[in-house]
């Protein structure tokens, strides 16, 4: 029972984690990007269309590719041209919306129904997915899983022990300061938001892939957003949006648990427990927690001369 | 209009080319798609301007909450807030709406009309209250929590219209048709009704509150330079952010009623097809000022109505058009950069 | 000043010249027939039969047909609205949410018959389709009560839709009579769209003991079936199409609307001027409403439940009106 | 506008001979040079920054660069260290053409620069902003030791696990410095180095350069205070509008050549102190006490202090010592913890920071102007604005304040600093307060405007209002104030009447050491 529920949490959390560390990356060099939502859909797609023909490798690899794509537009004209980040991540999120759209029906006929896609199985450790309790949850899952929890230390790594990420944190705090040493803001920033684009659209990928084995319109939804609000809720730290991404799937699946519970309740308050409870945890843990110093700033904020 | 600067014809200009560059993007993928583009571009012209009840009954139909959400949301941009979570907001007027609707329905309608818009307006900036109270005294970005509260409020409106506000037979999830007395007039001979009136009003009354008033102009002040609000103009820039806020929410409400009283006359699950986000882009297209957005939220009307025609008529998916609204923002942004970069090297 | 000022009023009457000349889609003659879906018809369920039906319609009828999506009431209206003044024939209101605004709009133009799919009254031109898939759902009930080990049978719905609700009902009191006492849990996913959350639903409600699973959930039920094709011991029922694809071990059995055939029926009987307006309720009798057996999973169940189910499935044909 | 003093320095009124007053003499440099710069030309758009400008410094050697703002001292450096590309000339390291093209190119050649903003990120450890700076590779543990012993070496106490933005402007000065040298630097480049800090700072940091300078490393120091670069400089340059008007070994040098070969004129020598008549209190200071903005530093401590009408009261002291809380609460922004506060008539404040805390930079100037003036009569009425005779009245105080503007219509953006500093000015006085507070007012403004600045306050004064400025500038205090007080620790000192330079100062040294004590030890490794 409580193996199940962890197994859920897990299942739920790990595309939200998958974009949120990339999201963190993102954001610690001074960018958000709301058009994280249309790379996971984008890479939800991509994976869709290559893996009937390549397989579920191919479709992984579409995926992270789509995404990239994505996050390039956005990076050209939040980054590229300076232009307010927020609003141009709802322009590339609605793009992605509707191109997906119309991609799908031109691809699969315009009532076409999703394909049978081959999938990503869940690759058991040896030995160690027999663990009680978190055995299942954690060493019995599907690559996609491995790889966002393997991009929480990777992505501690590369901030806190690289040159790059070293600059790209000192571009998110202080891009005047990281210019005088050196530091080309906006390539860093830039290589970021892709990176984030990237794991984005794995992350889209893996609905695809790990988790149902086929597309639908708006599969995505909503996922990209409440990877943001995790990246708030741990602090802009991998580790903590670990944490955040891990609260949330557990809210999930407790949300479907209760329904499943047969509960006299309506199901509308059970859907709304875990926003609520990321807002209630948004005040209690994170709301003096400072941002990242340069985020959603732009250009604005640090191309104008003596600050 | 804005104070005493002249008014500058070229965002009209790169408003203009980008619209092009997104409708020569879509023909080409719509060639490539292997549809005919002049025959779909043809259809969303008729759809959208091809008669005077296509002009009135779906662009301008479609254009009224775009033009009162987005006024709502410039005016929290223009006070120092981004409110993502407009479409939250319309539900929760929406619902307040109705429920106005059913208390008041008895009254005649020159009184239940408006009583029906407060309610919706203070279930709006009800919505919004907890953003602004997180934000002040907690410190939590106003961008995180709205766009939470969208969430919410799905389920929400989901919960009224199958549990207390469902219809009496309590089989479908939708409210009973509002009372006669609370539906706005229509334009005879359309289905445009006076909630179009509406929306011109509030544009108007807002260029004349942001350019004419002393509030206005510390509104804008406050949202521009906060610090220097504070220290030289003596307001509290926070507190202008907050109200601006809470007005962008009782605004995306109102818009709710509108839905409401003027078009569904029932409170609906799938009443917004997006608006809250829409209207983001309507409202940056004109840059946050009160008269451009009507006329930007008129573009954005045509655009999806046009789109309608587009698939009846030619058999393109309406979500298309998502990619040319989106290229629009898009090219408007970088036209924006763009025309920002190049003063900037005259005060060294 | 002047030529500015003649050159809007100029452009527009070019434009609707243009639009008369074009006469919307360019064909006025003919029988012609309209669908308008709430929702996008690449959703694999409910939007997607109406639209095979409509192509039915253009194949077997030889009519001029269109579609359009309509996401919102505003939409909704206006695309029946529109159609009617294009002079549609007959217009197709994709779920019970047309029923208002085609009443409003059915007052204004007397020649279009409007039908709503899944409405509930008549109102002049406007009348519904009502399909009982609750009939066939009830006979998955039967065959889930004798099917499951543990007393626990769950269904996914995508949002609590009447149809979807009558379906759950039925599943449920179906169950009850092969198995009493049976526990029958429910979850709604307040969309039909999020594949990945119908899967975590249907593990929830696998978690809680069922081990027999039914779903009107559209896109989103893919989900559930991979849920299913991933737990051992585990049975599924599909709903609106014959699913036994999706998981040809597993689905016991479909409980599939013929949507193209009733949609071709009525359009056939307004073209040959036979129709009147009426409730036209489609059931097992009908042949729309059908349940599929998968061969594969017959013998998953001993063959006198299957003789209970035929039983059943007779008297409540026979029992139609 | 620089020739726009007037006859007040009535000391040494020599004529003068028309600038340039010496001819610019190629450098002659003792030993090989570590960094020449020859012919180096540099344009603007329409402004021409540097125009053949020649320069170079040799191992062992202190070489001052001298020059008004604007004169293109900055711009020079930059050139060097690889932030500006010039359009022509030849950099030279080591007796070799180079081709730097980013600081990155820069440190790899052996130059470090001092900036003369801060350009640590606040938000990293002081290890980290070194490591940043050198570009050492991203070992916390490592880069700590490191940084510790090199600030040992350097003599500077440093704590490498600090967190910059929350060390005091002294150490965030000497953690400038080590990130300069850090990578093995050869050639200091120092921009204005002393503007913020305390007269002992400023012994000690020049302490350091010597250190550095006579274990064979160069150093650049670029100031336009003429007495600093008399006391530390073995060679000093002087650049005015792109040129280089005099160059030479410092001994050669007296102050009012290097004076006449930055301004092209006669210096204007510091204004006589006003005998201040004290008619009526405006301000009167009670035991006030208030806290310190962001939580740092002392805030102002039980001070009492009385300000009279046509009184100007400079505030004297290091950053940080309390002397914000105490103009902003005068000024009414900030308020009081303790004690009581009284006020006749209104308050006006210039803050110190014009971009974002006293101009909206992409509003018309009209606009700007509106910000402190909405609620007079003939701005606005009955809550509407009046925006056509707003914009007269604008175009008036323009006029009026010789702010060189195109009109009221253009944007805040588009003015030099010191047309913004002068319609900031002109703004808070057309309000006509009892009193003035003006936090650094000719931060970051040329001499020409800084005089201008000074002259609208000293009309202020004269015309009745109470004047409390502070300036981190000590010369500058005593300049313009008829009174000087000084911020130590939140405390408030009064100096006598007459007290000189090295009395204040060290009174702010003193405050210092009592104020930022625990930080100081803390701060060491």
């Amino acid at each position: 029972m409580i193996t199940g529920f962890l197994a859920a949490a897990v299942r739920i959390a790990s595309p939200l984690l998958l974009a949120a560390v990339g999201e963190v990356v993102s954001q610690r060099g001074g960018t958000i990007n709301l058009g994280l939502e249309g790379a996971m859909l984008a890479g939800a797609l991509a994976a869709a269309l290559a893996a009937g023909g390549g397989g579920a490798e191919a479709g992984l690899l579409a995926a992270a590719v789509a995404g990239l794509a994505v996050a390039a537009i956005f990076a050209l004209v939040a980054i590229g041209a300076g232009a307010d980040q927020i609003i141009a991540g709802t322009a590339v999120t609605l793009g992605a919306v509707g191109l997906t759209g119309a991609v799908f029906r031109t691809a699969f006929g315009s009532a076409g129904t999703g394909p049978t896609l081959p999938m990503l199985e869940p690759l058991a450790v040896p030995g160690l997915w027999r663990m009680p309790l978190i055995g299942e949850a954690l060493f019995r899952q599907p690559l996609p899983t491995y790889l966002a929890f393997a991009a929480v230390p990777a992505a501690w790594w590369v901030l806190f022990r690289t040159r790059w990420g070293r600059a790209l944190r000192a571009a998110g705090e202080d891009a005047a300061s990281a210019r005088a040493a050196g530091v080309p803001v906006r390539r860093v920033r830039g290589v970021a938001v892709l990176a984030g684009g990237l794991l984005a659209g794995l992350a889209g990928g893996s609905l695809v892939l790990a988790q149902v084995g086929t597309f639908a319109e708006k599969m995505t939804a909503g996922r990209g957003f409440v990877a943001i609000a995790i990246v708030v809720l741990g602090r802009w730290h991998p580790v903590g949006a670990l944490a955040a991404a891990l609260l949330f799937g557990a809210l999930q699946a407790l949300q479907f648990v209760f329904q499943a519970m047969g509960l006299d309740v309506p199901y509308q308050l059970f859907l709304m427990l875990p926003y609520l409870l990321t807002l209630l945890a948004l005040a209690g843990a994170v709301g003096r927690v400072r941002a990242p110093g340069e985020l959603g700033r732009g250009e604005r904020g640090t191309g104008s001369g003596e600050r | 209009m804005s104070a005493p600067s002249t008014f500058d014809l070229r965002p009209l200009t790169t408003s203009a080319l980008a619209l092009a560059a997104g409708l020569v993007l879509l023909a080409a993928g719509l060639a490539a798609a292997g549809h005919d583009p002049a025959a779909a571009l043809g259809a969303m012209w008729r759809g959208a301007f091809g008669s005077w009840y296509a002009f009135t009954s779906a662009t301008l139909l479609r254009a009224t909450p775009l033009i009162v959400i987005g006024l709502g949301f410039a005016l929290a941009l223009r006070g120092g807030a981004l409110n993502i979570g407009a479409e939250g907001q319309f539900y929760a007027g929406a619902i307040a709406a109705t429920w106005a609707a059913f208390q008041l329905g008895a009254l005649p309608a020159p009184l239940a009309i408006p009583l029906t818009w407060l309610a919706a307006l203070a279930g709006g900036a009800l919505w919004v209250l907890v953003p602004v109270v997180l934000k002040r005294r907690f410190g939590v970005l106003e961008v995180i929590s709205t766009l939470l509260l969208n969430f919410v409020a799905e389920a929400l409106v989901s919960l009224m219209v199958q549990g207390p506000m469902q219809e009496p037979a309590g089989i479908y999830p939708q409210s009973a048709p509002i009372p006669a007395a609370a539906r706005l007039p229509l334009l005879p001979g359309t289905r445009l009704h006076a909630g179009f009136l509406v929306a011109l009003a509030l544009a108007a009354a807002m260029a004349f509150l942001l350019a004419r008033t002393v509030w206005g102009f510390r509104l804008r002040a406050a949202g521009a330079a906060p610090r220097a609000a504070e220290l030289i103009g003596r307001v509290d820039a926070g507190r202008f952010a907050g109200v601006a806020l809470l007005a962008s929410g009782a605004i995306a409400g109102l818009a709710g009623a509108l839905e409401v009283s003027g078009v569904s006359y029932a409170l609906y699950q799938n009443l917004s097809p997006g608006y809250g986000f829409t209207a983001i882009a309507v409202a940056l297209l004109a840059r946050g000022h009160p008269l451009g957005i009507v006329a930007s939220g008129i573009l954005f009307g045509a655009l999806e109505a046009g789109a309608g025609a587009m698939q009846r008529e030619a058999g393109v998916p309406s979500v298309t058009v998502y990619v040319v609204e989106a290229v629009v923002i898009l090219a408007v942004l970088l036209a924006d950069a763009r025309g920002r970069s190049t003063p900037a090297v005259a005060g060294a | 000043m002047r030529r500015p000022r003649r050159l809007l009023p100029a452009l527009l009457a070019a434009a609707a010249g243009a639009a008369v000349a074009c006469g919307g889609g360019g064909q006025r003659e003919g029988f012609r027939v309209a669908l308008v879906t709430p929702g996008s018809i690449a959703d694999a369920a409910w939007n997607a039969g109406a639209y095979a039906g409509l192509g039915q319609v253009r194949d077997s009828l030889g009519a001029v047909v269109s579609h359009v999506e309509a996401r919102t009431p505003a939409e909704q209206e206006e695309a029946l609205r529109t159609y009617a003044a294009e002079g549609y024939a007959v217009v197709f209101g994709h779920g019970f949410e047309f029923q208002g605004a085609a009443e409003r709009v059915a007052a204004d133009h007397p020649n279009t018959v409007f039908i709503i799919t899944s409405g509930e009254r008549v109102r002049g031109n406007v009348a519904p389709l009502v399909f009982r898939l609750h009939e066939a759902s009830r006979l998955a009930g039967l065959a889930a009560g004798a099917l499951t080990r543990t007393g626990v049978i769950g269904f996914v719905g995508g949002i609590e839709l009447p149809p979807i609700r009558e379906a759950y009902e039925a599943w449920a009191a179906g169950a009850a009579v092969t198995r009493p006492g049976v526990e029958s849990r429910f979850t709604y996913l307040n969309n039909f769209d999020d594949a990945a959350a119908g899967r975590e639903a249907a593990h929830a409600l696998i978690r809680q003991g069922a081990d027999v699973l039914h779903h009107n959930a559209d896109a989103a039920a893919l989900g559930v079936f991979q849920a299913v094709r991933e737990t051992p011991g585990t049975w599924i029922f599909g709903a609106n199409a014959d699913q036994a694809a999706l998981a040809p071990e597993r689905v016991v059995a479909s409980a599939v609307i013929d949507l193209p055939r009733a949609i071709l029926a009525v359009a056939r009987e307004v073209k040959e001027g036979r129709f009147t307006p009426r409730v036209e309720s489609f059931g097992l009798a009908s042949g729309v409403i059908r349940f599929e057996v998968n061969p594969r999973a017959r013998a998953a169940l001993p063959d006198s439940v299957w003789a209970l189910v035929v039983r059943v499935r007779d008297s409540i044909a026979a029992a139609a009106p | 506008m620089r020739d726009g003093q007037g006859g007040r320095d009535g000391r040494d009124g020599r004529d003068d001979p028309p600038s340039p007053s010496q001819p610019p003499q190629p450098p002659q440099p003792s030993q090989p040079s570590l960094l020449s710069l020859s012919a180096i030309s540099k344009r603007f758009g329409p402004v021409t920054a540097l125009d053949g400008v020649d320069f170079a410094v040799a191992a062992g050697e202190v070489h001052a660069l001298l020059g008004e703002n604007g004169a293109g001292k900055s711009t020079l450096m930059h050139v060097a260290y690889g932030l500006v590309a010039p359009d022509a000339g030849v950099v030279s390291v080591d007796g070799h053409p180079a081709t730097i093209r980013s600081p990155r190119d820069a440190r790899r050649l052996g130059l470090g620069m001092v900036h003369q903003h801060f350009t640590s990120v606040p938000a990293f450890t002081v290890a980290e902003n070194v490591a940043l700076a050198a570009g050492w590779p991203a070992r916390p543990r490592e880069n700590a030791h490191r940084v510790g012993e090199l600030a040992a070496r350097l003599g500077l106490a440093l704590d490498p696990a600090a967190r910059a933005g929350l060390l005091s402007v002294g150490l965030r000065q000497r953690l400038e410095i080590v990130k300069a040298l850090a990578p093995g630097a050869r050639v200091l480049l120092l921009d204005e180095p002393t503007g913020v800090l305390a007269p002992a700072e400023v012994e000690d940091l020049f302490a350091t350069v010597r250190g550095f300078v006579r274990e064979g490393g160069a150093a650049v120091l670029i100031t336009h205070a003429l007495d600093e670069a008399l006391a530390v400089a073995d060679r000093v340059t002087v650049l005015r509008a792109g040129r280089v008007t005099l160059s030479g070994p410092a001994a050669e040098q007296d102050h009012d050549a290097l004076a006449r070969a930055m301004l092209g004129t006669e210096p204007a020598r510091h204004a006589p102190v006003l005998p201040s008549i004290r008619p009526a209190v405006v301000v009167r200071f009670d035991r006030v006490t208030i806290p310190a903005e962001a939580g740092r530093g002392p805030g102002a401590r039980d001070v009492s202090l009385t300000v009279h009408a046509g009184e100007i009261v400079g505030v004297a002291a290091v950053e940080g010592n309390g002397q914000r809380e105490l103009l902003r609460g005068a000024a009414g922004v900030l308020a009081l913890a303790r004690g009581s506060l009284d006020r006749t008539g209104e308050a006006v404040l210039i803050p110190e920071d014009r971009t974002t805390e006293a101009l909206l930079p992409d509003l018309s100037l009209t606009e700007n102007a509106a910000l402190g003036l909405a609620d007079r009569p003939g701005w606005s009425e009955r809550g509407l604005m009046r925006w056509r005779e707003a914009r007269q009245r604008t175009a008036v105080l323009l006029r009026e304040h010789d702010v060189r503007a195109p009109g009221p219509d253009v944007t805040a953006r588009t003015l030099s600093g010191g047309n913004q500093q002068k319609l900031v000015v002109a703004r808070a006085l057309a309000a006509e307060p009892a009193l003035v507070v003006a936090e650094h007012p000719a931060r970051g403004l040329d001499i020409g405007a800084t005089r201008a600045v000074h002259a609208e306050l000293r009309r202020a004064a004269a015309a009745g209002a109470a004047v409390l400025f502070h300036s981190p500038y000590l010369d500058e205090v005593l300049g313009l104030a008829t009174r000087v007080v000084v911020m130590t620790g939140g405390r408030l000192v009064e100096v006598g009447a007459g007290a000189g330079r090295e009395e204040v100062g060290r009174v702010m040294v003193g405050s210092k050491v009592a104020g930022q004590g625990s930080k100081d030890a803390g701060a060491r490794p």
